[in-house]
């Protein structure tokens, strides 16, 4: 079980006794040690696998790692550190009353994280999935004062999810009669329906992610952070291994392509229209998540229509974007709790013009920006190139159904990145650049010191995995051998890599260039914004979030389940008048709501019956009493 | 058998010396000797099987939960408070100390006939330990309490003379003694159910549940804890037996359809007032009865669902008798039982509050508790019995019932108001050894026959 | 050799033919066709004013635009049948990096925080977001008829053969699309009126209202790219495969569409700002079209 | 001459659902006591000396006189007010006893068949009373009167047990009085003290789900 778990563990100690700083160093620590055990395993034949004795229905549980979760437990141990890294410095400046239980808690989650990926006993896996679930509500009740309610809405659909996996695993324990996960491979529908259900709740498919919108923007960043970063890739992992081990037939992957069809539109519409930051990151995780999922269908088409070329690219570009995704994700959100912490607000209208006080932070916004929305700089783009390639490539390969889905993903996939290009240039136009529209803004000033280590070495992640390609692949191509895929089109997708860091080089030496001779020879003279002659134009006057997305957004307005509320100026002399927009979730206003008012009027109908006098309740005993009989002789 | 003897001498013998104690230490004294000597012989009996008092496993069983329990709830009582007078109390232990003897006796008895006078027994004493108050509300509970389970139980008392009924020559209560062939199906399914209802009222199940919330919601927190967590077993074991018979009778599928339809129900009416009721410790009482139907539908499924209801009934009397401690805690700080005006938990102790949370985690059934296993094992159960129906309501029902008692202790905990209070340290450590006990027992999961 | 020529000179004639054809067509003399050179050379020895809220972008991205068109202006195909850098699914990359240049020039304009600039960069950015998919989807369908290869060779293969019915058709339908996109990218007149006075209207002026002297120049040059590689591509399209005196008929290919936009400009007025919205989707049902049919063809539907 | 003493003991259920004193009801008490003891000597000739005495004292002491002597004892100090009020009127109440008879001499006959042990007469009468005490139980507002419920329940649940035929050992016809007793002083008890607490001796409604 390694050194590396046992420093994990160890970890907590410190974490009780509230130093926060040795827990980060401690975790650094030990998650060096366990990448390099899962890099062991990655690249060499030697499966670890550890066997302990349960009692009578339990059975022997094997403790072991795959592939699959040695690629997934490389991404965990570099992302958990840095979070608690950037949690030791964020908890200094936002002191918020419990930081022996939150250490702790956070220490739980990152060992239940860890422990998933080794748990191949069915029932373990779900005591430890549980775990994750538990500590991570506990951790985004951390501020009390703003996040009950949609820690009780978190914690609840979690249960919900793992209801159906208990179903799921429960039907199969049935079938087979053993714990192990050898019995996952060539299951019957239902059980795989429900299992991947109970995933979709956590991974963020559209129809069942509608806590995480809400638990995220009130999560503390660190926190939140981890979460969209890391723990939405468990739910990924449990659908990976369900998807590696069973094949799904052509009308199922129909229906998953649908479905992350709409989650990425959903997912990139309401990011772009959310003015609050951190709402705004947690839609694009669903979008991002929307992504996987159109990576995986088309892989799972090629495989179900006999293209291997297909299959191999698409999951190459799928694991490539859950990787890359854990870090321009993590690295947004920390830099959420950067500006929290220096302005104390996180909605777009409040801030502006951060750029000139906070030019580190801008600058690490922008390489996330770049690689959240796939611009050739960052490592977004190499992974969407990868399932751009898969689709050309069903799209070429001319049998129906293939061709039918490769265009109909091909633009949905386009749009959805136009999309993203422009909700997050919008977030950093508007936040970063311009003039500071509230005096929370114009007072910023840069964060200590500490905080922006996790954050640069983020940043060189992904400008590193943008510009040289092949180093992701690299780290991919083992996953795919293990999933038996064909691996020829990922050499020479290598080889389009290389060229491509080439032409990026030299874009880049152009622009020194270019900029180097600005830099040298032009004077320049600073005077006011050109304003068509207007003597006192305010910072309010800059455009806001929501005018800026508005052309689109009157276009996709069917989409979108718009609250208007506000009041107008009624009499003739000019009163104050408001307005607020916010977008519903309507999955949970359509879905959700109904169900549960239905619930509460259904037990509503039963609670007289406790009406205090004893001999109702005595009634009560007879009338049963005779019932049953009359049913027993029957 | 001698030891069986010391378990009942000191009882009768503390009782008799304590009417001569006046100060409250001595008494406690007095309790927590007993709580030693339960445990004690109890771990004697584990190890060498038979030894106290030819006591089967199941009985074993439930007599080291209720000395566990005891033990929690001895060293809980010397933090109380020193508010009552000196006799009351005194009336108050002698009672606790008859009502754990009544308890054992009725785990150790094998006649039917003996079990139901203990179990008449110890709803006489506990009646009296519930009105030690005198507050209005608790009075009425007790009477409630007494009267409702005598009426019940005597109806478990015809169901017992209708048994001898059916059998035709040597009739004998002594269930391992009776011959199965010679029984007749037809008095022995009418005495099934006559004692089902009987001992169902004793232990709460839906329609005879309505004294349940009551007497724990007004009995002191130690002894509401003893209540639902040791009381509901002992009253759950005649039962079992009755089942165990039932099965080698040829009976065994009505037997079952009967309980899994009493557990359906009374998780059913459970959420509805869980929901609904506005008196944190009858949130717990609801959460019991609960809990009692849960461990209702896993005997009802037989094979990997009985290990999945030993498993819940040691997992809900731990936790529920944790929580039952901590929300005494809470009575001391707030003095008040409705949740609707307890603000600030954790800003006034911290301790109680990540108590009370853990436990609440831990009773719903999240992983360190063996409730979750068990809950998987029902789940399973049910799926394999083809009952598709109900599965999916017991998953909406257990999430509305997670829902609400989240949704109150998070309103409990949520604002930072009111000033620091420090309680006595052992109430928090009887709580916190019984969590650790049940995360122990979660994890590791022992074996049983 | 001759690639990087045209990139490096050809550019800025474009924009110098139109407004010549222009004013012809009011009756004017007009300017001569040089007029953005030495518009270009003027700026470049100009001193810059920058606008006091403006941070480290406004300088970056300037130059981080040109830098991008310029490698985007790589792969595709002038003068010659093939270009410069080409490797397989290359167009991806070209649709990617002018993004990142539109993007760069977004946040120019946001920079200066003045409301206008915002006004025109969300315009800017909200017409191109259905360029994208109408981009790919074309080269979706060149790719199901030839198969997934670069760019230059899926340009070349694909030309239209004045013979064959269908090829016809389907060319037709291409370029079409192909020039809508070239209006908007290089806010022509339908979508943006480039000599209007009121910044209300404008788009591509109004993003780089505050930039002077060098950054303007680069920008000139950037967009004035970025309309020859639309235009290239269309007339790529338009050259059969074999033809002699590639390089004669590609310059004769580029003053034709820019004679064509002149005259385009010069007949219609600019379109109601929603309006243009919709025009834009235009592209992309036109490519989703070319696509059902080619796609019907290849199953035997006729 | 068991049968006789059987009938009567039916007769005394059907004057218990007319009488609205509580004073006649606690006559009927003492009456199904001695009952009860003329019973047990006639049923059980063959115990030996001790047992038999045993037994019947107990039934004697317990069913006649302390339980009852101890109920009218409360009902004066307490000044319980004398009336039993009860819900539904005289008349439906004894339409109902007709219907339990029916019932329970049905269940009686109709089990008959079933084993032979049974003496259908004393089965169908224990079983109309245990099911008219329930009634009683429900049917009154006053607690004295669900306690006489419940002591005419038990006078049932006795005969049968001695309907079944084989005696039940003494230790646990011991226990059983010996309980019941205990839990009517205790019930008594708390009366007193509700009496004292509460204004009026109906049952308190005040613990419910509001």
């Amino acid at each position: 079980m390694s050194i590396g778990f046992l420093i994990l563990f160890l970890a907590l100690i410190p974490a009780l006794w509230k130093r926060s700083g040795l827990f980060a160093i401690l975790w650094l620590l030990g998650s060096g040690i366990i990448a390099f055990e899962y890099l062991e395993v990655l690249y060499s034949y030697s499966v670890q696998d550890f066997l302990i004795s349960f009692p009578l229905p339990l059975g022997i549980a094997n403790i072991g790692l795959n592939k699959l979760s040695a690629f997934f437990g490389t991404i965990f141990s570099i992302g958990l550190p840095l979070g608690f890294l950037y949690g030791h410095f964020y908890l200094k400046q936002h002191q918020a009353p419990g930081l022996r239980s939150h250490l702790f808690w956070l220490g739980i989650l990152g060992l239940s994280m860890h422990g998933i990926l080794w748990m191949r006993h069915i029932l373990l896996f779900l005591m430890v999935w549980e775990v994750m679930s538990v500590s991570s509500f506990f951790l985004v009740m951390h501020d009390r004062s703003v996040s009950l309610k949609a820690a009780l809405n978190y914690i609840i659909t979690m249960q919900i999810g793992a209801g159906f996996l208990m179903a799921g695993f429960g039907i199969l324990y049935l079938q087979t009669g053993s714990f192990d996960f050898s019995i996952l491979s060539a299951m019957h529908s239902l059980p795989l329906y429900l299992l991947l259900i109970g995933f979709g709740f956590k991974a963020g498919f559209v129809p069942l992610a509608s806590w995480l919108p809400q638990a995220h923007p009130v999560a503390p960043a660190h926190v939140s952070g981890i979460m969209s970063a890391l723990m939405v890739k468990c739910g990924l992992y449990g659908i990976l291994t369900l998807l590696a081990m069973n094949s799904l037939n052509l009308r199922e992957i129909a229906v998953f392509s649908l479905i992350s069809i709409v989650t990425a539109f959903w997912g990139v519409i309401h990011a772009m229209i959310s003015t609050n930051l951190k709402k705004a990151l947690a839609y694009s995780t669903i979008e991002n998540m929307g992504i996987i999922g159109i990576g995986l269908s088309v892989g799972l088409l090629g495989l179900d229509s006999g293209n291997p070329v297909m299959a191999t690219l698409c999951f190459a570009g799928a694991l490539l974007h859950s990787f890359f995704h854990s870090l321009f994700k993590a690295l947004l959100f920390y830099l959420s709790g950067n500006i929290l912490c220096a302005t104390h607000s996180l909605k777009a209208d409040d801030l502006g013009g951060l750029a000139k006080k906070m030019p580190r932070t801008a600058i690490y916004f922008l390489i996330g920006v770049i690689g959240i929305s796939a611009l050739p700089l960052g490592n977004g783009f190499i992974s969407e190139l990868a399932i751009y390639f898969g689709l050309f490539n069903a799209i070429s390969a001319n049998d129906l159904p293939a061709l039918v889905m490769g265009i109909v993903l091909l633009g949905m996939m386009a749009f959805v990145g136009a999309l993203a290009l422009i909700a997050f240039a919008k977030l950093f136009g508007i936040i970063f650049l311009g003039e500071a529209r509230s005096p929370k803004a114009d007072n910023a000033c840069e964060i200590h010191r500490g905080m922006r280590i996790p954050q640069f070495a983020l940043s060189i992640g992904i400008l590193a995995g943008g510009v040289f390609g092949g180093l992701g692949l690299r780290f991919v191509k083992p996953v795919l051998r293990w999933m038996g895929l064909y691996m020829l089109p990922v050499l020479d997708l290598q080889g389009i890599y290389q060229r491509l860091s080439v032409i990026i080089l030299l874009m880049l030496l152009i622009f020194l260039l270019l900029y180097l001779i600005r830099r040298i020879t032009v004077k320049t003279v600073k005077s006011a914004t050109w304003g068509c002659g207007y003597q006192k134009p305010a910072a309010r006057m800059q455009y806001s979030s929501l005018a800026f997305v508005h052309p689109l957004s009157y276009f996709l307005k069917p989409f979108i389940l718009l609250k208007k509320s506000g009041t107008s100026a009624k009499s003739m002399h000019p009163k104050e008048i408001s307005y607020h927009e916010e977008a519903l979730d309507p999955f949970f206003r359509y879905i959700v709501e109904p169900i549960s008012k239905a619930l509460a009027w259904f037990y509503s109908l039963f609670s007289h019956i406790h009406n205090g006098r004893t001999n109702a309740y005595i009634a009560w005993c007879l009338v049963f009493l005779i019932l049953l009989l009359i049913w027993v002789l029957l | 058998m001698m030891l069986a003897i010391i378990l009942f001498a000191y009882p009768i013998l503390a009782a008799l010396s304590a009417l001569m104690l006046k100060s409250r230490r001595k008494l406690d004294f007095l309790v927590l000797l007993h709580a030693l000597l339960h445990l004690g012989l109890g771990l004697h009996g584990f190890i060498k099987r038979g030894s106290l008092g030819a006591m089967d496993d199941m009985g074993l069983f439930i007599f080291l939960i209720s000395s566990t329990l005891y033990m929690a709830v001895a060293f809980y009582r010397l933090g109380l408070g020193q508010d009552h007078n000196v006799k009351a109390y005194r009336v108050h232990t002698i009672f606790l100390m008859l009502f754990i003897a009544a308890m054992d006796a009725a785990c150790m008895a094998k006649d039917l006939g003996l079990i139901w006078i203990f179990v008449e027994a110890t709803t006489i004493t506990s009646a009296m330990l519930i009105s030690y108050e005198h507050t209005k509300s608790s009075l009425e509970a007790a009477w409630k309490y007494l009267f409702i389970c005598s009426v019940g139980i005597a109806l478990a008392f015809v169901g017992i003379l209708l048994l001898i009924l059916a059998q035709p020559e040597n009739a004998t209560l002594l269930i391992h003694k009776i011959s199965y062939p010679a029984i007749s199906p037809f008095w022995l399914k009418i005495s099934f159910v006559f004692i089902l209802v009987g001992f169902g009222t004793k232990i709460g199940l839906a329609p005879l549940h309505f004294w349940l919330p009551d007497a724990h919601s007004e009995a002191p927190a130690p002894i509401s804890a003893l209540l639902s967590g040791a009381l509901l077993n002992t009253a759950l074991l005649p039962l079992l037996r009755v089942e165990r018979l039932m099965q080698r009778a040829g009976l065994g599928n009505t037997s079952q359809q009967l309980y899994l339809m009493m557990g359906f129900i009374s998780v059913f009416i459970a959420t509805v007032f869980i929901l609904k009721t506005k008196n944190y410790k009858r949130l717990l009482a609801y959460s019991s009865i609960e809990n009692m139907g849960l461990i209702m539908l896993a005997f009802g499924l037989g094979g990997f669902g009985i290990y999945a209801g030993y498993l819940h009934i040691l997992g809900h009397s731990l936790v529920k008798a944790a929580l039952f401690l901590t929300a005494g805690n809470i009575l001391s700080i707030y003095h008040d039982k409705h949740h609707a005006n307890i603000k600030g938990l954790f800003y006034r102790n911290r301790a109680t509050a990540w108590l009370w949370l853990l436990a609440l985690m831990m009773i719903l059934g999240f992983p360190p508790s063996p409730l979750f296993t068990s809950k998987f094992f029902i789940i399973t159960g049910l799926i394999g019995k083809g009952y598709y129906l109900p599965v999916i309501a017991l998953i909406l029902l257990l999430a509305s019932i997670a829902w609400s008692m989240i949704r109150i202790s998070l309103s409990m905990c949520s604002s930072e108001e009111g000033e620091k209070i420090r309680l006595p340290l052992w109430t928090y450590l009887s709580p916190a050894l019984l969590l650790l006990i049940a995360t122990v027992v979660g994890i590791w999961m022992p074996v049983f026959e | 050799m001759i690639h990087i020529l045209i990139i490096l000179l050809l550019p800025l004639l474009v924009p110098g033919l139109i407004s010549r054809v222009k004013a012809i067509m009011v009756g004017r003399i007009g300017q001569s066709v040089f007029q953005p050179y030495f518009h270009f050379a003027k700026l470049l020895r100009k001193e810059e004013v920058i606008s006091s809220s403006a941070s480290l972008i406004t300088a970056v991205a300037p130059a981080l635009a040109l830098a991008a068109t310029f490698c985007a202006a790589l792969f595709v195909p002038m003068g010659n049948s093939a270009s410069l850098f080409s490797f397989k699914g290359d167009f991806i990359l070209m649709l990617y990096l002018l993004a990142l240049a539109k993007a760069f020039m977004v946040f120019a304009a946001l920079d200066s925080g003045s409301s206008f600039e915002g006004m025109g960069a969300s315009r800017e950015i909200s017409f191109t977001a259905f360029l994208e998919p109408a981009f790919l989807l074309i080269m979706a369908a060149l790719v199901f008829s030839t198969g997934f290869t670069s760019l230059s060779t899926l340009l070349s293969s694909y030309s239209i053969s004045g013979l064959e019915v269908w090829s016809l058709v389907l060319g037709t339908i291409t370029v079409f699309a192909l020039y809508l996109m070239l209006l908007v990218e290089s806010a022509r007149v339908p979508f943006d009126d480039p000599n209007t006075h009121l910044e209300l209207t404008m788009i591509h002026e109004v993003m780089v209202l505050d930039l002077s002297g060098f950054s303007l120049a680069l920008i000139h040059y950037t967009a004035a790219l970025k309309m020859l590689i639309y235009a290239s591509l269309i007339t790529q399209v338009l050259i059969p495969a074999n033809a002699s005196l590639h390089l004669l008929w590609y310059l004769i290919g580029i003053l034709g569409i820019a004679i064509l936009t002149g005259l385009v400009e010069s007949l219609m007025a600019r379109f109601r700002m929603n309006r243009n919205l919709e025009l834009v989707l235009v592209p992309v049902t036109l490519s989703v079209l070319a696509l059902a049919a080619l796609i019907a063809r290849s199953m035997g539907a006729w | 001459m068991i049968e006789i003493l059987v009938l009567v003991f039916g007769i005394t259920l059907l004057f218990a659902s007319i009488t609205n004193m509580l004073s006649s009801i606690i006559r009927i008490l003492v009456l199904q006591g001695l009952i009860l003891f003329g019973i047990t000597i006639l049923k059980s000739t063959h115990l030996n000396w001790l047992g038999f005495g045993f037994i019947a004292l107990e039934t004697l002491i317990f069913k006649a006189i302390v339980i009852p002597w101890f109920i009218s004892d409360t009902i004066k100090h307490n000044a319980i007010h004398r009336e039993v009020e009860a819900y539904v009127s005289n008349f439906f109440s004894l339409a109902l006893m007709s219907l339990i008879f029916l019932g329970s001499f049905a269940l009686a006959v109709f089990s008959g068949q079933q084993s032979g042990r049974l003496f259908p007469l004393e089965f169908g009468i224990a079983f109309a009373t245990i099911i008219k005490g329930l009634f009683i139980i429900i049917a009154n507002k006053k607690l004295i009167t669900h306690l006489m419920g419940y002591l005419i329940m038990e006078n049932g649940i006795f005969l049968l047990s001695l309907s079944v035929g084989t005696d039940l050992p003494h230790i646990i016809s011991l226990g059983i009085s010996l309980d019941i007793l205990l839990s009517v002083l205790i019930g008594v008890l708390f009366i007193k003290r509700i009496k004292s607490t509460f204004d009026d001796a109906d049952s308190p409604g005040q613990l419910r789900e509001e």
